[in-house]
């Protein structure tokens, strides 16, 4: 689409947040997925956060059916996605009702009038239509007749009225291109590769888009297209990423890097399954994905596959996690290299399935009899979980034990551009192998506490694990008062020892700042972009963000005490704070809104500013 | 067996005593798991294994200390979770015998959902089931195995359940290979055993194990000697099913219902007797087998019930992982980081 | 119903619509479960149940939400344990029919052991598996009733899995009451709903239901109108097994193996057919029918397959508390401080 | 046994410990109980500490197969089970060598002579017989043919010689009942009771017994016997109770205080199996005891009989309270009551079966998925159990939310003389059903927060519920934002208003004491008695005990700050430690040793007083 600018007026922006909002069957994910990646493409940065209901597709016309997909993007560095939209697309009246309260004063909404019919507007409980009764004064509202529109369009394909209605998120992914300026060429693209066994479906899809991209061009409607200039991104090689497909590709890397083949065993989970969903894709990596009966055989299968020498992992959500902490404490006892994923989601219970949430901490680090102690890192935006992938895979081979990831469904669903390293950036993952079949004992250890491995089936070291207490060095069973004494502390001070091993907490302050901002895990985009915001105001601050929870690393008490004020915002009810008053008996000022979605960075910028006495207004 | 760190082992063969771990073992004297070790470490040798071939997994309970007492791999996992912790193993070393040994309270109570779904997928696991019908471990509560009516410390007034069929249950789960044996049975045992360890898939031996301690006399109607002919159903593959301290009498179908005949009174009736078919594909004729036992007024059949031939799991994993490789060229760091919609910022 | 608190009902019989909860559903439009759900709230009217009668259980998953459409009683329990809390409800309201919806992941894969054990104890639940062979609400990986070969999100060269089939595995965890229908056959799901409801003991009944979003059209074969026919054995007892748009085929048995025979060519084997038999304790028959389907070259058969007498669990249990506290005498808490080796110090 | 103290000395003692030990097959527990009981009976307060090993009958004569039955009675109060025997008798070489450590200087041991043949010393791992090569200097040794004394005693009973050795235990007991001076009697009925099935082993047992007692009023080897004067205890009546039982009848208490039958749902696991065991048996108090086919059908069980209006329980230890997490999170959610009951032992994984531990503490805290809040009770003693049970329930009826009562293998498997209170000591426990139809709505709630419970199948009351987020209020399904964040802190501040009902924490202080001591569970008598010692050493000390933990008493942060040093002694790695340092960021002292044993008074009496900057010399 290299088509001039016209006549119609350009108006510049450095940064705009869409929300693509309808019925779940409407394909709101895909038109935001799709609007995404060609933003991506044309070189902004972005962030995203699909937002949608626990059923699969409730009653059309619902509010609590509405599926919705915002997206931040920018010229400048974007790292939330964006805490109230400027532009809605509704395309009903409850993907209106649902989103109304969210949006920017003055927020320009297109609506799919169409929808706004009699039927429309009961089902999302108006009394009388929006878009006609001045309610909406305050906001922008392009009325546009997206069904009819779309059905005109298609009228030739030969579809049913029914079918050519599934194309109408494509009319408006096509109009949203025109009026942002971007090309409709990746799209195309995508769709002939996607419809390929139904050509009807791309000849359909194509005609929509078009339609969309002309209609915006052609109507009178829109005075102004936006531009919003492109990022200026550290060269190199880029590709817009979810955290659960960095997360997936982590631990291929990490097989590659450590030179073992990688075993999944999981069992399907909101917002969790995607990780097995795109490790299954990667067999000619030698990756072997098994989709358990439950949690608990997804993670004493990667037990099993652990013992006979593979890179082992399994992943999860909340629920999942409880299921395993049984076994996990087998894996601590055996000494055992595994990394468990936790994708993170509103709790407790079922709770909000696929809704975001950080209240996991806590059961991480204590879910589980006895003394077990394991090691925990948490990825803090999408594309860090490919490193935090690599980094627990790297910690649990190198010390021999469990190690739980965070991450949560905010940054598992979302994407951001990821620059992809070189090879020769990621760093080998060295493996250690008992060498000697004379010397061998299963529990004879290193200068980090480590245990040998000898996976099973190798010839000469043949021995025997399991869950009851171990002798020191031989490994028998034995249930002597003092070895068990000695074996909790050591297990306590080989996890203790790996703060030897990771990177120290990264401070970015102010001088002369006395307060520090500190978060763990997917809130780090939201609190930059606050303590950014913060210190353009004048004010003095610090900030840091812990991607190590466990051990901390070696620097924190320091740093803590360093600061007067601590500020810790999470969505939960005060887990990381809990861990480190407990720790260094510090205060801490909380910040807990748990609201099932990321933080929006200018309630941050508040709180910040309250706790530095600073004036709001 | 390919392994990456092959050392130099010995190519003697291996004698019972070389697959003693030489760990003292604990269980109690008379318990019937000492002739399940020692006809193991037997038939191990007889096989030809090297030590670090057989993987050994199991649960928890008096028989899941099994493997402490191999001298070859062995992992003691948690209660229930021996079927999938095996699965793991067995899907990462496809080359190695997998065995999984496991109690009635371990494999059938806590662990029942992995044994089925190890059953289905005929993920290839050898799974000997010490049947004591009692949970020993934890001192004598009633197991999914223990008959109805029984007085143990958990039921002062008798169990109300039924009990699990293994064999059914094994069956219904679609097990390639479903057997029964028992502890004072050496050579019966030991066949089991062999042919456990030759079948390729998911073998199921349901073994009946005497606990000394807490329910101690549970198999004497097909263990002691004076009575188990009268009460044991010896199924030999292709032969009529005969059974009698004289061999005199026969089981014919009634319907779908066996019946035991006299044949020295009716010695004609002979040529109309159950033939066994361990291939019988249906599991049918194995199902019949399941129904019968002592209680019913039949014989307990001991030996095979069904062995037919299925792609295991195993095979069916590395098999895609080979042709998806085949087709899109093995992996490497390079190629993973430069797959997908890319694109360059200078 | 025995009840503490009992107050004025109504009289009058309810409506299919008295059992609406009235809240919204949730479903996608198309869903088989809409019709599951019409059906039993007709027939909780026809069996003349008040509202805070049937009990409702569930796990998670599409079919899981249930409950909610149900103006009874609900429980939306966790991912698989819906059997298991229903056992726990069932044993402390015995007089009250305990409903449990489930589907296909919920009670066979993660809930596979505890589906067993209510089978196994005869705890007198009604269980309505909706089985449509894949895993709904997490947005369609396979279940273990997908069949070998499917492409789903988890199985992108094809499900390397055997599927349970669910009928074997109740009976071979010994239920008493086996059946199968369909959602879309709104009559004969009724039928069955009411036999399952009259059973004294646990019911288990697989309901086909088509996912339209992610596995549309798994059930074409015994749903579509013009072939359905053809592809379904509908299960009548007492009745000779007959099928086809124009009943003109039947069903024989040669050894353990169900044939097809044309009637219309063969008249004269029309009494050699097999007869249905729901009675039939040993479930031989039943586990016959199991392995009939459309893939064998044989016809689905719908309906009972096994419908046997068992005192249920709950009744155990109640009878035994009754038992003792004849005997015994109702305890109190003065005879609870009472028992035992008690000495007094002055 | 009334016969008067003939021509021995008679030495006065004001307490003594006792150690039974022998082979797991030589009914060590059995005749540890049999003296306990007696000894109760007889009057004095006592303390036990049964100690087996995790197999059933391990090889006899080895080590780890010893059996042993420790038991601390006296004349004042007794509350730990002794720090170090003063009498050990030991059937075999292996028990001997396995105690010896442990036994007070001087100490007496009783030895069966017979056993320490070469074969039972080769299975000890003796080089030569200590009872000969004068390693036991400093010990009184009493060399007794226990075996061949049996043999002949019974030898006209028909028994065969292994069976007659069967007997040999109560051989040793009749010795003891002499050299302490307590009835046979007892015993003797107990026998008659136990074996009605078999009279000849009713004959064999008794001669035994009395063969043993009359040996050590023949024998010229003891000059001397003991008295140990009945103690002081409050009147009423008495009865000696394990921790196990304890929690057994406290529950049947609670069922009939609360007029709601009793539901146990519940796996089989050392050390809890009991609890089970002893429920089973109350059928005629409408107890349901359902022995699930895993711990989370237990739970799952007793959550579908509590929303059925039972009062509802499930018991269980370390590994099945791990399995158990993800259902109590249900309950949670839910809103049901239901009391979790977690017998402590040895971790992490399945750890020590049978040995003590506190280390599942932070598991009850926090092992669940997304905020799950669960108030938390410990006993502290085996007596205590009954009440804790009592007061667990209470809590979780009367405000409609699970509870955790935690004891330990200690005091579970341990016993103590219990005074039985009178039913009208036994405050009832009220409980509020939903009333009205009309205005019925299940999440509706009163001034504590709690919501209205209908037992399902009540009629009018019909409504759902289930474990995904609750609208406020009416409890239907809600996925919304502010709803969620609501509700998570309504959950929260239900469970925080329960401190308002329980009592605070109660201080023992001497005036001035700027140092406590603090604890919970089941250190209490040892941490009472080593605060004893250190007062009688003139120190001045305050000392307060948690029965109630999560919310902590209301007090318990104004009780802390009012000393210098808090002193906490935990038999785990600091679990109380680390929730009171992040709840009130105070230091705590800690002293952390993790034997799978009770700790040892004399321990902590030093730790005390070096804390105190005393001498320990
Ligand atoms: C999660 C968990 N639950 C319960 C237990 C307690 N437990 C140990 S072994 C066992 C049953 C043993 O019975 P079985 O499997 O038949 O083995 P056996 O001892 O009879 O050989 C139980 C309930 C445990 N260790 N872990
Ligand atoms: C412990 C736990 N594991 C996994 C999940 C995710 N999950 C929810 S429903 C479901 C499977 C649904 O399939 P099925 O039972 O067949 O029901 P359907 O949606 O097809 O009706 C899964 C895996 C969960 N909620 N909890
Ligand atoms: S308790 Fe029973 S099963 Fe366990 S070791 Fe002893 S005899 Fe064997
Ligand atoms: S996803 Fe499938 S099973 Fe679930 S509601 Fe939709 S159609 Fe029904
Ligand atoms: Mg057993
Ligand atoms: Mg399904």
């Amino acid at each position: 689409m290299s088509e001039e600018i016209k006549q119609k007026k350009v108006e510049n922006l450095t940064d705009v947040t869409v929300m693509f909002a309808g019925d779940s069957g409407d394909g709101m994910q895909l038109t935001g997925t799709q609007f995404s990646n060609t933003t991506a493409l044309f070189g902004n940065d972005l962030n995203t956060l699909p937002d949608y209901p626990a059923e699969i597709r409730a009653p059309a016309g619902t509010i609590y059916g509405v599926s919705g997909f915002q997206l931040h993007f920018g010229s400048g560095n974007v790292n939330t996605p964006g805490d109230s939209p400027d532009v809605l697309v509704a395309m009903n009246p409850a993907a209106l009702k649902k989103n109304l309260p969210n949006l920017k004063p003055n927020a320009m909404i297109i609506a799919n009038s169409d929808a706004f019919d009699s039927k429309g507007l009961k089902l999302a409980k108006y009394e009388s239509n929006p878009l006609k009764d001045g309610s909406l004064a305050g906001f922008k509202i392009f009325e546009v007749q997206i069904t009819r529109l779309t059905q005109n369009a298609l009228s030739d394909t030969g579809l049913s009225v029914k079918d050519i209605q599934r194309s109408k998120n494509f009319f408006a992914l096509g109009l949203m291109y025109w009026l942002f300026d971007r090309p409709i060429e990746p799209t195309v693209e995508w769709v002939k590769t996607k419809f390929k066994k139904e050509p009807i479906l791309i000849d359909a899809n194509i005609k929509a888009l078009k339609a969309g991209y002309y209609y915006g061009d052609t109507t009178e409607m829109f005075a102004t297209k936006f531009k919003v200039e492109s990022s200026k991104l550290t060269s190199g090689r880029y590709k817009n990423i979810s955290g659960n497909e960095a997360t997936a590709v982590g631990f291929v890397a990490a097989s590659l890097l450590s030179d073992l083949p990688l075993f999944l065993g999981s069992y399907p989970i909101t917002p969790a399954s995607e990780i097995l969903q795109y490790l299954s894709k990667y067999k000619n990596y030698g990756v072997i994905t098994f989709q358990a009966e439950d949690e608990i055989a997804g993670i004493a299968s990667a037990i099993g596959a652990s013992f006979g020498g593979h890179l082992s992992i399994t992943t999860t959500s909340g629920p999942g996690l409880a299921l395993k902490t049984e076994a996990a404490g087998l894996a601590v006892m055996t000494e055992l290299p595994l990394v468990i994923v936790n994708v993170q989601r509103g709790g407790p219970s079922t709770g909000l399935p696929t809704k975001t949430e950080q209240a996991d901490l806590l059961q991480a680090m204590y879910g589980r009899n006895g003394e077990a102690p394991i090691p925990i890192v948490a990825a803090s935006t999408p594309s860090d979980c490919f490193y935090m992938a690599i980094e627990a895979s790297r910690i649990a081979l190198k010390h021999m034990t469990p190690v739980i990831l965070l991450t949560d469904g905010y940054i598992a669903n979302g994407t951001e551009p990821w620059r992809i390293p070189e090879v020769s950036e990621l760093k080998k993952i060295e493996v250690k192998y008992a060498e000697n079949p004379e010397t061998f004992q299963p529990y004879n250890r290193d200068e980090n506490l480590v245990r040998p491995w000898a996976p099973a089936g190798t010839p000469g070291f043949e021995h025997r694990i399991g869950g009851l207490e171990k002798s020191n060095i031989n490994g028998n069973v034995n249930y002597e008062p003092e070895n068990h004494h000695e074996m909790i502390k050591i297990r306590a001070e080989k996890v203790n020892r790996i703060k030897n091993f990771i990177p120290d907490l990264e401070v970015l302050a102010d001088e002369d700042a006395d307060t520090i901002v500190i978060g763990w895990g997917g809130t780090y985009g939201a609190i930059l972009d606050a303590v950014d915001r913060v210190r353009e105001k004048g004010h003095k601050v610090a900030q840091a963000h812990f991607r190590f929870i466990y051990p901390f690393p070696k620097n924190t008490g320091e740093v803590l005490k360093k600061y007067k004020k601590v500020i810790l915002p999470e969505i939960n009810d005060g887990q990381l704070a809990k861990l480190l008053k407990a720790e260094f008996l510090i205060d801490i000022i909380q910040h807990n809104v748990i609201r099932g979605l990321p933080f929006r960075s200018s309630d941050l910028e508040k709180v910040i500013i309250e706790n530095l006495g600073g004036n709001n207004d | 067996m390919t392994d990456q760190t092959k050392i130099e082992t010995t190519e003697l063969k291996l004698t019972a005593k070389d697959f003693s771990s030489g760990l003292d073992v604990r269980w109690c004297p008379g318990c019937g798991d000492y002739s399940v070790l020692a006809q193991t470490q037997r038939v191990f040798a007889n096989l030809g294994y090297k030590k670090h071939e057989p993987l050994i997994v199991s649960g928890i309970g008096c028989s899941s200390r099994f493997p402490y007492y191999m001298s070859s791999y062995g992992f003691h996992g948690i209660h229930g979770r021996a079927a999938a912790i095996a699965t793991g193993l067995k899907l990462v070393k496809p080359d190695h015998p997998v065995w999984v040994a496991t109690g009635d309270g371990d494999l059938m109570s806590i662990g029942g959902n992995h044994f089925i779904h190890a059953c289905r997928k005929n993920v290839d696991l050898k799974i000997m089931l010490f049947n004591n019908r009692i949970y020993g471990l934890t001192k004598g509560q009633y197991s999914p195995t223990s008959e109805t009516g029984k007085i143990t410390k958990t039921s002062p007034y008798g169990v109300v359940d039924y009990p699990f069929n293994p064999t059914a249950l094994a069956l219904g789960a679609n097990a390639t290979f479903v057997a029964r044996t028992i502890d004072r049975d050496a050579k019966h045992l030991q066949y089991i055993l062999e042919e456990a360890a030759k079948h390729k898939g998911t073998a199921f031996m349901e073994i009946l194990q005497n606990c000394v301690i807490f329910n101690d006399g549970a198999f004497d109607d097909v263990s002691k000697k004076d009575v188990k002919d009268d009460n044991i159903l010896m199924l030999e593959h292709g032969k009529p099913m005969i059974f009698g301290k004289d061999a005199d009498k026969g089981i014919m179908l009634n319907g779908f219902i066996p019946i035991v005949v006299n044949l020295s009174v009716n010695p004609q009736l002979e040529n109309m007797l159950l033939i066994h078919d361990e291939f019988e594909e249906s599991g049918i004729l194995a199902s019949i087998l399941t129904q019968m036992s002592e209680k019913t007024g039949l014989p307990t059949p001991f030996g095979i019930f069904r062995r037919v031939n299925q792609p295991t799991y195993v095979d069916g994993v590395t098999r895609q992982i080979n042709e998806v490789t085949e087709k899109k060229g093995k992996g490497t760091l390079q190629k993973l980081l430069n797959e997908g919609n890319i694109w360059e910022v200078k």
